[in-house]
Protein backbone atom coordinates (compact mmCIF):
# COMPACT_ATOMS: atom_id res chain seq x y z
CA UNK A 1 0.00 0.00 0.00
CA UNK A 2 1.22 3.70 -0.83
CA UNK A 3 -0.03 6.73 1.30
CA UNK A 4 0.84 10.67 0.65
CA UNK A 5 0.02 11.83 4.08
CA UNK A 6 -0.74 15.52 4.44
CA UNK A 7 -0.06 15.70 8.50
CA UNK A 8 2.59 13.95 10.99
CA UNK A 9 2.56 10.62 11.51
CA UNK A 10 3.64 7.71 13.76
CA UNK A 11 5.78 5.24 12.47
CA UNK A 12 5.82 3.02 15.48
CA UNK A 13 1.88 2.55 14.63
CA UNK A 14 2.18 1.79 11.02
CA UNK A 15 5.12 -1.09 12.39
CA UNK A 16 2.62 -2.44 14.51
CA UNK A 17 -0.60 -2.57 12.29
CA UNK A 18 1.77 -4.11 9.46
CA UNK A 19 3.53 -6.63 11.22
CA UNK A 20 -0.30 -7.86 13.36
CA UNK A 21 -0.94 -11.28 12.49
CA UNK A 22 1.84 -12.07 10.04
CA UNK A 23 2.09 -15.70 11.21
CA UNK A 24 3.92 -16.86 7.87
CA UNK A 25 5.96 -13.95 7.20
CA UNK A 26 9.26 -14.11 9.45
CA UNK A 27 11.15 -11.22 8.49
CA UNK A 28 9.92 -6.96 7.99
CA UNK A 29 12.01 -4.47 7.60
CA UNK A 30 11.40 -0.68 8.22
CA UNK A 31 13.20 2.18 7.33
CA UNK A 32 11.60 5.45 8.72
CA UNK A 33 13.34 8.98 7.13
CA UNK A 34 13.39 11.99 9.52
CA UNK A 35 13.65 15.93 8.71
CA UNK A 36 17.02 16.57 9.85
CA UNK A 37 17.36 19.91 11.73
CA UNK A 38 21.01 20.28 10.80
CA UNK A 39 22.03 22.03 13.87
CA UNK A 40 19.39 24.69 12.58
CA UNK A 41 20.50 25.41 9.18
CA UNK A 42 17.07 23.78 8.15
CA UNK A 43 13.90 25.48 9.98
CA UNK A 44 10.99 23.74 7.55
CA UNK A 45 11.28 21.41 4.58
CA UNK A 46 8.50 21.17 1.72
CA UNK A 47 7.71 18.69 0.10
CA UNK A 48 5.19 18.57 -3.39
CA UNK A 49 3.87 15.58 -5.06
CA UNK A 50 1.63 15.67 -8.33
CA UNK A 51 -1.11 13.38 -6.64
CA UNK A 52 -2.24 10.39 -8.88
CA UNK A 53 1.26 10.67 -10.69
CA UNK A 54 3.25 10.37 -7.71
CA UNK A 55 1.37 7.15 -6.44
CA UNK A 56 1.33 5.73 -9.66
CA UNK A 57 5.14 5.68 -10.46
CA UNK A 58 5.86 4.65 -6.43
CA UNK A 59 3.39 1.67 -7.31
CA UNK A 60 5.50 0.79 -10.63
CA UNK A 61 8.54 0.34 -8.72
CA UNK A 62 6.86 -1.42 -5.77
CA UNK A 63 5.54 -3.70 -8.27
CA UNK A 64 9.24 -4.10 -9.21
CA UNK A 65 10.14 -4.97 -6.02
CA UNK A 66 7.77 -7.19 -5.19
CA UNK A 67 8.47 -9.62 -7.60
CA UNK A 68 12.54 -8.86 -7.38
CA UNK A 69 12.96 -10.00 -4.29
CA UNK A 70 9.01 -12.05 -3.28
CA UNK A 71 7.64 -9.85 -1.33
CA UNK A 72 4.62 -11.12 0.84
CA UNK A 73 3.22 -7.41 1.36
CA UNK A 74 5.02 -3.84 1.82
CA UNK A 75 3.68 -0.38 3.01
CA UNK A 76 5.04 2.83 1.55
CA UNK A 77 4.03 6.55 3.44
CA UNK A 78 5.42 9.32 2.51
CA UNK A 79 4.67 12.82 3.80
CA UNK A 80 3.91 16.13 1.77
CA UNK A 81 3.36 19.96 2.75
CA UNK A 82 5.44 21.58 5.64
CA UNK A 83 7.59 19.06 7.51
CA UNK A 84 9.45 20.00 10.57
CA UNK A 85 12.60 18.58 11.91
CA UNK A 86 11.68 15.85 14.01
CA UNK A 87 9.11 14.73 12.00
CA UNK A 88 8.98 11.53 10.01
CA UNK A 89 9.31 12.09 6.01
CA UNK A 90 9.13 8.36 4.65
CA UNK A 91 8.38 4.61 6.22
CA UNK A 92 8.86 1.77 4.43
CA UNK A 93 7.83 -1.40 5.59
CA UNK A 94 8.50 -4.79 3.67
CA UNK A 95 7.64 -8.12 4.86
CA UNK A 96 9.40 -11.49 3.16
CA UNK A 97 9.85 -14.76 4.73
CA UNK A 98 13.70 -14.31 5.31
CA UNK A 99 15.41 -11.47 6.37
CA UNK A 100 17.66 -10.97 3.21
CA UNK A 101 15.04 -9.92 0.55
CA UNK A 102 13.10 -8.14 3.44
CA UNK A 103 16.62 -5.87 3.84
CA UNK A 104 17.30 -5.77 0.37
CA UNK A 105 13.38 -4.88 -0.50
CA UNK A 106 13.48 -1.81 2.03
CA UNK A 107 16.87 -0.59 1.01
CA UNK A 108 15.77 -0.74 -3.00
CA UNK A 109 12.54 1.29 -2.50
CA UNK A 110 14.16 3.96 -0.71
CA UNK A 111 17.20 4.56 -3.02
CA UNK A 112 14.32 4.82 -5.79
CA UNK A 113 12.20 6.75 -2.96
CA UNK A 114 15.23 9.37 -2.50
CA UNK A 115 16.71 10.19 -5.65
CA UNK A 116 13.89 9.31 -8.79
CA UNK A 117 10.31 9.47 -6.87
CA UNK A 118 8.06 12.51 -8.05
CA UNK A 119 8.75 14.54 -5.26
CA UNK A 120 10.01 18.35 -5.29
CA UNK A 121 11.99 19.20 -2.30
CA UNK A 122 12.03 22.54 -0.65
CA UNK A 123 14.49 23.40 2.33
CA UNK A 124 13.89 26.92 4.33
CA UNK A 125 16.50 27.70 6.97
CA UNK A 126 17.51 31.40 8.13
CA UNK A 127 19.03 32.20 4.97
CA UNK A 128 16.22 31.56 3.14
CA UNK A 129 14.66 28.88 0.68
CA UNK A 130 15.77 26.95 -1.81
CA UNK A 131 15.00 23.83 -3.80
CA UNK A 132 17.01 20.39 -3.46
CA UNK A 133 18.23 18.72 -6.81
CA UNK A 134 19.04 15.13 -6.26
CA UNK A 135 22.27 14.16 -4.59
CA UNK A 136 25.24 12.75 -6.26
CA UNK A 137 24.94 9.52 -3.81
CA UNK A 138 21.49 8.90 -3.91
CA UNK A 139 22.35 8.42 -7.86
CA UNK A 140 25.30 6.24 -6.57
CA UNK A 141 23.08 4.34 -4.51
CA UNK A 142 20.68 3.67 -7.33
CA UNK A 143 23.17 2.59 -9.89
CA UNK A 144 23.56 -0.58 -7.35
CA UNK A 145 20.29 -1.96 -8.55
CA UNK A 146 21.23 -2.03 -11.99
CA UNK A 147 21.22 -5.11 -13.75
CA UNK A 148 24.18 -5.35 -16.01
CA UNK A 149 23.76 -5.56 -19.51
CA UNK B 1 -8.54 24.41 -22.90
CA UNK B 2 -5.77 22.51 -20.99
CA UNK B 3 -5.48 22.43 -17.04
CA UNK B 4 -1.62 23.65 -16.86
CA UNK B 5 0.12 22.36 -13.63
CA UNK B 6 3.58 23.71 -12.44
CA UNK B 7 5.47 21.99 -10.04
CA UNK B 8 8.78 22.75 -7.91
CA UNK B 9 10.90 25.97 -8.71
CA UNK B 10 8.78 25.92 -11.71
CA UNK B 11 5.89 26.72 -10.13
CA UNK B 12 7.77 29.47 -7.96
CA UNK B 13 9.14 31.08 -11.38
CA UNK B 14 5.61 30.82 -12.88
CA UNK B 15 3.76 32.44 -10.10
CA UNK B 16 0.87 29.99 -10.22
CA UNK B 17 0.26 26.15 -9.85
CA UNK B 18 -2.50 25.89 -11.56
CA UNK B 19 -4.13 27.46 -14.76
CA UNK B 20 -6.74 26.65 -17.86
CA UNK B 21 -5.00 27.77 -20.55
CA UNK B 22 -6.48 27.45 -24.28
CA UNK B 23 -3.95 26.37 -26.72
CA UNK B 24 -4.80 22.84 -29.74
CA UNK B 25 -1.27 21.02 -28.85
CA UNK B 26 1.08 20.63 -26.43
CA UNK B 27 4.22 22.42 -28.50
CA UNK B 28 1.53 25.44 -28.87
CA UNK B 29 0.45 25.65 -25.40
CA UNK B 30 4.63 25.80 -24.52
CA UNK B 31 4.91 28.21 -26.75
CA UNK B 32 2.41 30.73 -25.16
CA UNK B 33 3.63 30.10 -21.93
CA UNK B 34 7.36 31.05 -23.86
CA UNK B 35 5.84 34.22 -24.93
CA UNK B 36 5.09 34.85 -21.46
CA UNK B 37 8.46 35.07 -19.61
CA UNK B 38 11.82 34.82 -20.96
CA UNK B 39 12.90 33.05 -17.43
CA UNK B 40 10.03 30.55 -17.48
CA UNK B 41 10.42 29.51 -21.20
CA UNK B 42 14.34 29.14 -20.16
CA UNK B 43 13.72 26.82 -17.07
CA UNK B 44 11.22 25.03 -19.07
CA UNK B 45 13.88 24.28 -21.82
CA UNK B 46 16.19 23.45 -18.85
CA UNK B 47 17.98 19.81 -17.95
CA UNK B 48 15.35 17.25 -16.70
CA UNK B 49 12.33 19.18 -17.38
CA UNK B 50 9.83 16.73 -18.49
CA UNK B 51 6.24 17.04 -19.60
CA UNK B 52 3.60 14.66 -18.28
CA UNK B 53 -0.12 14.65 -20.69
CA UNK B 54 -3.03 13.23 -18.39
CA UNK B 55 -0.32 12.17 -15.70
CA UNK B 56 1.92 9.90 -18.23
CA UNK B 57 5.40 11.30 -19.09
CA UNK B 58 5.25 13.03 -23.18
CA UNK B 59 7.93 12.67 -25.47
CA UNK B 60 7.03 14.80 -28.33
CA UNK B 61 4.28 16.89 -29.21
CA UNK B 62 0.28 15.78 -28.47
CA UNK B 63 -3.09 17.60 -29.53
CA UNK B 64 -4.93 19.12 -26.69
CA UNK B 65 -9.25 18.41 -25.56
CA UNK B 66 -10.87 20.69 -22.93
CA UNK B 67 -10.17 17.95 -20.36
CA UNK B 68 -6.43 17.56 -21.05
CA UNK B 69 -3.58 18.12 -18.28
CA UNK B 70 -0.48 19.10 -19.09
CA UNK B 71 1.82 19.18 -16.10
CA UNK B 72 5.57 20.30 -16.23
CA UNK B 73 7.63 19.28 -13.91
CA UNK B 74 11.46 20.23 -13.06
CA UNK B 75 14.46 17.44 -12.17
CA UNK B 76 12.35 14.79 -9.17
CA UNK B 77 14.63 14.95 -6.67
CA UNK B 78 12.91 12.32 -4.16
CA UNK B 79 11.16 12.77 -1.17
CA UNK C 1 20.64 -1.11 24.71
CA UNK C 2 20.18 -4.73 24.64
CA UNK C 3 17.45 -6.33 26.52
CA UNK C 4 16.50 -10.02 27.25
CA UNK C 5 12.82 -10.48 27.33
CA UNK C 6 10.45 -13.06 28.82
CA UNK C 7 7.02 -11.80 27.66
CA UNK C 8 5.54 -10.53 24.12
CA UNK C 9 6.17 -7.45 23.36
CA UNK C 10 5.19 -4.88 20.65
CA UNK C 11 7.58 -4.01 17.62
CA UNK C 12 6.02 -0.76 16.74
CA UNK C 13 5.52 1.12 20.84
CA UNK C 14 9.86 0.02 20.45
CA UNK C 15 10.15 2.24 16.67
CA UNK C 16 7.91 5.01 18.47
CA UNK C 17 10.04 5.76 21.24
CA UNK C 18 13.43 4.81 19.35
CA UNK C 19 12.00 7.70 16.93
CA UNK C 20 11.11 10.19 19.34
CA UNK C 21 13.26 12.74 19.37
CA UNK C 22 15.81 12.29 17.33
CA UNK C 23 15.94 15.75 14.89
CA UNK C 24 19.65 15.28 13.75
CA UNK C 25 19.52 11.34 13.01
CA UNK C 26 17.85 11.09 9.32
CA UNK C 27 17.46 7.40 9.33
CA UNK C 28 16.04 4.75 11.01
CA UNK C 29 16.05 1.12 9.95
CA UNK C 30 14.69 -1.61 12.00
CA UNK C 31 14.27 -5.21 11.79
CA UNK C 32 11.33 -7.64 13.56
CA UNK C 33 11.60 -11.17 13.37
CA UNK C 34 8.82 -13.29 13.99
CA UNK C 35 8.22 -16.82 14.43
CA UNK C 36 6.56 -18.42 11.83
CA UNK C 37 3.93 -21.20 11.81
CA UNK C 38 5.01 -23.52 8.97
CA UNK C 39 1.99 -24.05 7.92
CA UNK C 40 1.39 -26.11 11.55
CA UNK C 41 4.66 -28.08 11.77
CA UNK C 42 5.86 -25.45 14.21
CA UNK C 43 3.79 -25.12 17.02
CA UNK C 44 5.93 -23.22 19.32
CA UNK C 45 9.52 -21.74 19.59
CA UNK C 46 12.08 -21.67 23.33
CA UNK C 47 14.41 -19.49 22.98
CA UNK C 48 17.02 -20.22 25.58
CA UNK C 49 20.01 -17.42 26.59
CA UNK C 50 23.17 -17.05 29.48
CA UNK C 51 21.59 -13.90 31.37
CA UNK C 52 24.51 -11.85 31.41
CA UNK C 53 26.77 -13.75 28.83
CA UNK C 54 24.66 -13.31 26.58
CA UNK C 55 24.49 -9.78 26.70
CA UNK C 56 27.72 -9.16 27.00
CA UNK C 57 28.34 -11.36 23.84
CA UNK C 58 25.64 -9.02 21.91
CA UNK C 59 27.00 -6.11 23.44
CA UNK C 60 30.51 -6.43 21.80
CA UNK C 61 29.02 -6.53 18.12
CA UNK C 62 26.92 -3.79 19.19
CA UNK C 63 29.95 -1.56 19.92
CA UNK C 64 31.91 -2.89 17.11
CA UNK C 65 28.55 -2.05 14.91
CA UNK C 66 28.42 1.56 16.58
CA UNK C 67 31.85 1.95 15.47
CA UNK C 68 32.13 0.57 12.26
CA UNK C 69 28.69 1.94 10.33
CA UNK C 70 29.28 5.34 13.17
CA UNK C 71 25.67 4.46 15.17
CA UNK C 72 24.13 7.01 16.81
CA UNK C 73 22.02 5.01 18.64
CA UNK C 74 20.42 1.21 18.75
CA UNK C 75 17.97 -0.76 19.94
CA UNK C 76 18.29 -4.67 20.06
CA UNK C 77 15.83 -6.69 21.59
CA UNK C 78 15.15 -10.35 22.08
CA UNK C 79 12.94 -12.59 23.08
CA UNK C 80 13.63 -16.19 25.35
CA UNK C 81 11.23 -18.46 26.65
CA UNK C 82 8.49 -20.25 24.68
CA UNK C 83 7.22 -18.24 22.17
CA UNK C 84 4.14 -18.78 19.84
CA UNK C 85 3.57 -18.60 16.23
CA UNK C 86 3.10 -15.02 14.79
CA UNK C 87 5.02 -13.56 17.89
CA UNK C 88 7.98 -11.03 17.49
CA UNK C 89 11.85 -13.02 18.35
CA UNK C 90 13.68 -9.84 17.38
CA UNK C 91 13.74 -6.63 17.24
CA UNK C 92 16.85 -4.58 15.74
CA UNK C 93 16.48 -0.63 15.28
CA UNK C 94 19.65 1.52 14.26
CA UNK C 95 19.57 5.32 14.00
CA UNK C 96 22.62 6.96 11.82
CA UNK C 97 22.96 10.02 9.88
CA UNK C 98 22.29 8.69 6.56
CA UNK C 99 20.16 5.45 5.05
CA UNK C 100 23.41 3.72 3.98
CA UNK C 101 24.84 3.23 7.65
CA UNK C 102 21.64 2.52 9.30
CA UNK C 103 21.10 -0.28 6.94
CA UNK C 104 23.89 -1.64 7.09
CA UNK C 105 24.56 -1.79 11.06
CA UNK C 106 20.97 -3.43 11.22
CA UNK C 107 21.82 -6.08 8.33
CA UNK C 108 24.87 -6.63 10.36
CA UNK C 109 23.93 -6.72 13.38
CA UNK C 110 20.91 -9.47 12.35
CA UNK C 111 23.66 -11.37 11.02
CA UNK C 112 25.12 -12.28 14.30
CA UNK C 113 21.90 -12.51 15.73
CA UNK C 114 20.71 -14.71 13.84
CA UNK C 115 23.77 -16.93 13.77
CA UNK C 116 26.23 -16.41 16.61
CA UNK C 117 24.42 -14.83 19.60
CA UNK C 118 24.44 -17.20 22.74
CA UNK C 119 21.25 -18.38 21.87
CA UNK C 120 19.81 -22.34 22.12
CA UNK C 121 16.66 -23.41 19.91
CA UNK C 122 14.53 -25.61 20.39
CA UNK C 123 11.05 -26.10 17.95
CA UNK C 124 8.06 -28.12 18.98
CA UNK C 125 5.77 -29.39 16.47
CA UNK C 126 3.34 -32.50 15.88
CA UNK C 127 6.22 -34.38 15.96
CA UNK C 128 7.83 -33.58 19.06
CA UNK C 129 11.20 -31.09 20.11
CA UNK C 130 14.18 -30.56 18.37
CA UNK C 131 17.12 -28.41 18.66
CA UNK C 132 18.09 -26.50 15.95
CA UNK C 133 21.71 -25.32 14.74
CA UNK C 134 22.98 -22.63 12.94
CA UNK C 135 21.63 -22.86 9.28
CA UNK C 136 24.09 -22.58 6.53
CA UNK C 137 22.49 -19.26 4.79
CA UNK C 138 22.83 -17.46 8.21
CA UNK C 139 27.05 -18.48 8.38
CA UNK C 140 27.07 -17.61 4.81
CA UNK C 141 25.76 -14.32 5.10
CA UNK C 142 27.97 -13.20 8.11
CA UNK C 143 30.62 -13.71 6.04
CA UNK C 144 29.51 -11.30 3.97
CA UNK C 145 31.01 -8.98 7.03
CA UNK C 146 34.32 -10.27 7.05
CA UNK C 147 37.06 -8.13 5.90
CA UNK C 148 39.60 -9.71 3.43
CA UNK C 149 42.99 -9.94 4.51
CA UNK D 1 32.19 -26.31 44.89
CA UNK D 2 31.33 -24.42 41.65
CA UNK D 3 27.90 -23.87 40.31
CA UNK D 4 27.60 -25.96 36.87
CA UNK D 5 25.14 -24.36 34.31
CA UNK D 6 24.38 -26.67 31.15
CA UNK D 7 22.19 -25.22 28.10
CA UNK D 8 20.48 -26.24 25.44
CA UNK D 9 20.36 -30.05 24.41
CA UNK D 10 23.07 -31.02 26.95
CA UNK D 11 20.86 -29.41 29.50
CA UNK D 12 17.98 -31.93 28.41
CA UNK D 13 21.03 -35.13 28.19
CA UNK D 14 21.96 -34.30 31.64
CA UNK D 15 18.46 -34.20 32.90
CA UNK D 16 19.44 -30.28 34.65
CA UNK D 17 20.47 -27.16 34.42
CA UNK D 18 22.00 -26.14 37.49
CA UNK D 19 23.89 -28.23 39.93
CA UNK D 20 26.40 -27.17 42.80
CA UNK D 21 29.45 -29.42 42.12
CA UNK D 22 32.77 -30.06 44.07
CA UNK D 23 35.78 -30.35 42.20
CA UNK D 24 39.08 -28.60 41.98
CA UNK D 25 39.83 -27.25 38.57
CA UNK D 26 37.55 -27.41 35.06
CA UNK D 27 39.07 -30.79 33.95
CA UNK D 28 38.47 -32.91 37.04
CA UNK D 29 34.68 -31.15 36.87
CA UNK D 30 34.83 -32.22 33.73
CA UNK D 31 36.31 -35.64 34.39
CA UNK D 32 33.32 -36.07 37.25
CA UNK D 33 30.61 -34.89 34.62
CA UNK D 34 31.94 -37.66 31.95
CA UNK D 35 31.95 -40.32 34.92
CA UNK D 36 28.48 -39.42 35.50
CA UNK D 37 26.96 -40.38 32.21
CA UNK D 38 28.85 -42.00 28.72
CA UNK D 39 25.72 -40.15 26.45
CA UNK D 40 26.21 -37.13 28.19
CA UNK D 41 30.49 -37.19 28.43
CA UNK D 42 29.77 -37.57 24.60
CA UNK D 43 28.16 -34.83 23.98
CA UNK D 44 30.09 -32.61 26.00
CA UNK D 45 32.95 -33.80 23.78
CA UNK D 46 31.19 -32.84 20.72
CA UNK D 47 31.79 -30.29 17.94
CA UNK D 48 31.84 -27.12 18.96
CA UNK D 49 30.60 -27.27 22.53
CA UNK D 50 32.36 -24.89 24.37
CA UNK D 51 32.89 -23.41 28.33
CA UNK D 52 32.39 -20.45 29.62
CA UNK D 53 34.13 -19.91 33.32
CA UNK D 54 32.83 -16.66 35.46
CA UNK D 55 30.93 -16.08 31.73
CA UNK D 56 34.26 -15.84 29.91
CA UNK D 57 34.58 -18.56 27.38
CA UNK D 58 37.87 -20.92 28.53
CA UNK D 59 40.24 -22.77 26.48
CA UNK D 60 42.47 -25.29 28.68
CA UNK D 61 41.95 -25.96 32.20
CA UNK D 62 41.61 -23.43 35.39
CA UNK D 63 41.14 -23.69 39.24
CA UNK D 64 37.66 -23.70 40.81
CA UNK D 65 36.93 -21.40 43.73
CA UNK D 66 33.52 -22.14 45.87
CA UNK D 67 32.10 -19.10 43.81
CA UNK D 68 33.01 -20.53 40.56
CA UNK D 69 30.55 -20.74 37.59
CA UNK D 70 31.25 -23.38 34.84
CA UNK D 71 28.69 -22.98 32.14
CA UNK D 72 28.51 -26.15 29.30
CA UNK D 73 27.17 -24.23 25.74
CA UNK D 74 26.42 -26.66 22.91
CA UNK D 75 27.01 -24.75 19.55
CA UNK D 76 25.18 -21.48 19.60
CA UNK D 77 22.18 -21.12 17.36
CA UNK D 78 21.40 -17.61 17.64
CA UNK D 79 17.75 -16.57 17.99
Amino acid sequence: MIRLLQQSFDPGAELSAFCQGRQEVGAVASFTGIARAEQGRTETLELEAYPGFTEAAIGEIAREAETRFGLQAYLILHRVGTIAPGEPIVFVATASAHRREAFEACDFLMDYLKSRAPFWKKETGPDGSRWIEPRASDLTDLARWETKP
Amino acid sequence: MARVLMFGRLADLAGWRDRLIEAPTVSALRAHLDSLDAQLAEALAGPGVQVALDQVLLRGDAPLNPNSEVAFLPPMSGG
